[in-house]
């Protein structure tokens, strides 16, 4: 199994286990998130801990199931290691697209409390 | 210039033996760790636009990365033998910045970050086939 | 198995790129810091010996390695076009406990390396050139 | 340049400056270490402390180093990182060949109170 999705406090936590968040893995992760949305989940934190490279693809899959969820949810990432934190600053993605957490405690904290918009 | 080749199949689940190889390499060379992460990351993303572009994905391609070394710098070239890249001007699209969810880029960081780790891109497409060349000048001391 | 080719031409200034890219390589593998640093070392011993051996130090031949993965392993096999290695029994000599200083051993020391990395070690001639095939299984968790 | 030699206390202290003691490498020092014995140098102190990767061929030239001195002096070696020690230990070299000393200091003091036997 690469992802181990838990519900907490009404948000949908996915640890992402497998070391590179590459264009190998990146259909898998999308596949989870379309089906927990189909599911009807809508307030995700993805923890990233695990993860020591993540490359574009990566950053895609994440921006497709932002896209998926259509307005109406919010992903939230967690645990980012040092690359990691890099790409999405050097991409932009963490000046508003993403909100980003040191805990996936926090995170789901920060999320429990924001009502879903749709 | 000290030259060595390294190659794969044009599969998805290939390009991380890439990438660790070329990490090991830089790991040698007097790059700082940010422009070694950086180069990981470009041959990775050259790679896969190999794989995912030029071969559509189709796994009997090779993909052939060489890397030559003199004092001054680094010289990375990633060839294919599939489509070319047609429009050149997609080497220098910068990111969009997403004022909307409907505006969030689902593709083109890719090249963005190939420019980033390099000091110059080139791209060449020919009868023996295509090659995206990466420069990197060496600028920490030794 | 996934599998990665590296090659270079037959000159010692360039072994220590095959080392690093291994090197790199082994990193992402489960292997302990001392299997990747043995991994290296036989790697660029094997090398060594194909330049100095088989091609006699001759600059334009070509060694490739080949290093390919599953999830219990690693073969990792050095090609050359040379002349092939003819007596096998130094495969498995070992090393000489040299009782006076002439009797220090000047060499024959690659060969002790590399079957010190490996679980296994084997070698073939052949009209496509010749071939030493190094396997190692993973021990450690993952 | 290489190498630095110095004579210390009639030791004379090879510094070896490259990261690799490999066989790229072997023959320049080889050579290094023929000439001062030619000039007539006996007691040597090889500093590897800036050497990373060593391979047989390294150790090789040491070897034969130490055949060109011919039993009339003694060659020590000091501050080895963690993989040039092990390479020692593997090839037996650390029982009795060649004295492993932690510090030029340490070895220098060692050989100079040392007679040649020459
Ligand atoms: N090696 C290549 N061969 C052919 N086309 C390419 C190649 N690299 C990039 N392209 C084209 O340029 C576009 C932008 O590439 P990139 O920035 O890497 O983003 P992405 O691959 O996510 O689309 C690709 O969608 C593709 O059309
Ligand atoms: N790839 C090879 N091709 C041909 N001969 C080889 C090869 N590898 C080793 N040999 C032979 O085996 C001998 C022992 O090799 P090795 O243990 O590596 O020590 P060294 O290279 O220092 O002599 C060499 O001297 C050579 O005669």
């Amino acid at each position: 199994m690469e992802f181990e999705n838990t519900l907490q406090n009404g948000v949908t936590v996915v640890v992402f286990k497998g070391l590179r968040m590459d264009a190998a893995a990146a259909p898998l992760f999308k596949s989870n998130m379309v089906d927990l949305i189909h599911q009807g989940a809508k307030r995700f934190v993805l923890d990233l801990e695990a993860v020591d490279f993540m490359d574009s693809s990566g950053l895609a899959s994440l921006m497709s199931s932002m896209k998926t969820l259509g307005g109406s949810g919010e992903i939230a990432v967690c645990c980012l290691g040092e690359k990691v934190r890099k790409l999405f600053a050097i991409t932009r993605l963490d000046r508003g697209v993403f909100r980003i957490f040191g805990s996936t405690a926090e995170a789901v904290t920060a999320l429990s409390s924001t009502s879903t918009q749709g | 210039m000290d030259t060595i080749e390294l190659s794969i199949a044009s599969r998805l689940e290939l390009v991380h033996l890439m990438g660790l190889a070329v990490r090991g390499i830089c790991g040698g060379l007097p790059l700082t760790p940010d422009e070694s992460d950086a180069m990981e990351l470009a041959v990775c993303e050259a790679v896969n636009n190999s794989i995912k572009h030029a071969y559509a994905g189709r796994p009997d391609g090779v993909v052939r990365v060489t890397l030559a070394v003199d004092g001054t710098g680094l010289v990375l070239c990633v060839y294919d033998k599939g489509t070319p890249l047609e429009d050149r001007q997609k080497l220098n699209n910068d990111l969009a910045v997403a004022r909307s969810i409907d505006e969030l880029p689902e593709g083109g960081m890719g090249l963005f970050l190939i420019r980033n780790a390099a000091d110059s891109v080139g791209y060449k497409a020919g009868e023996q086939g295509n090659v995206l060349v990466l420069r990197k000048a060496f600028r920490k001391g030794s």
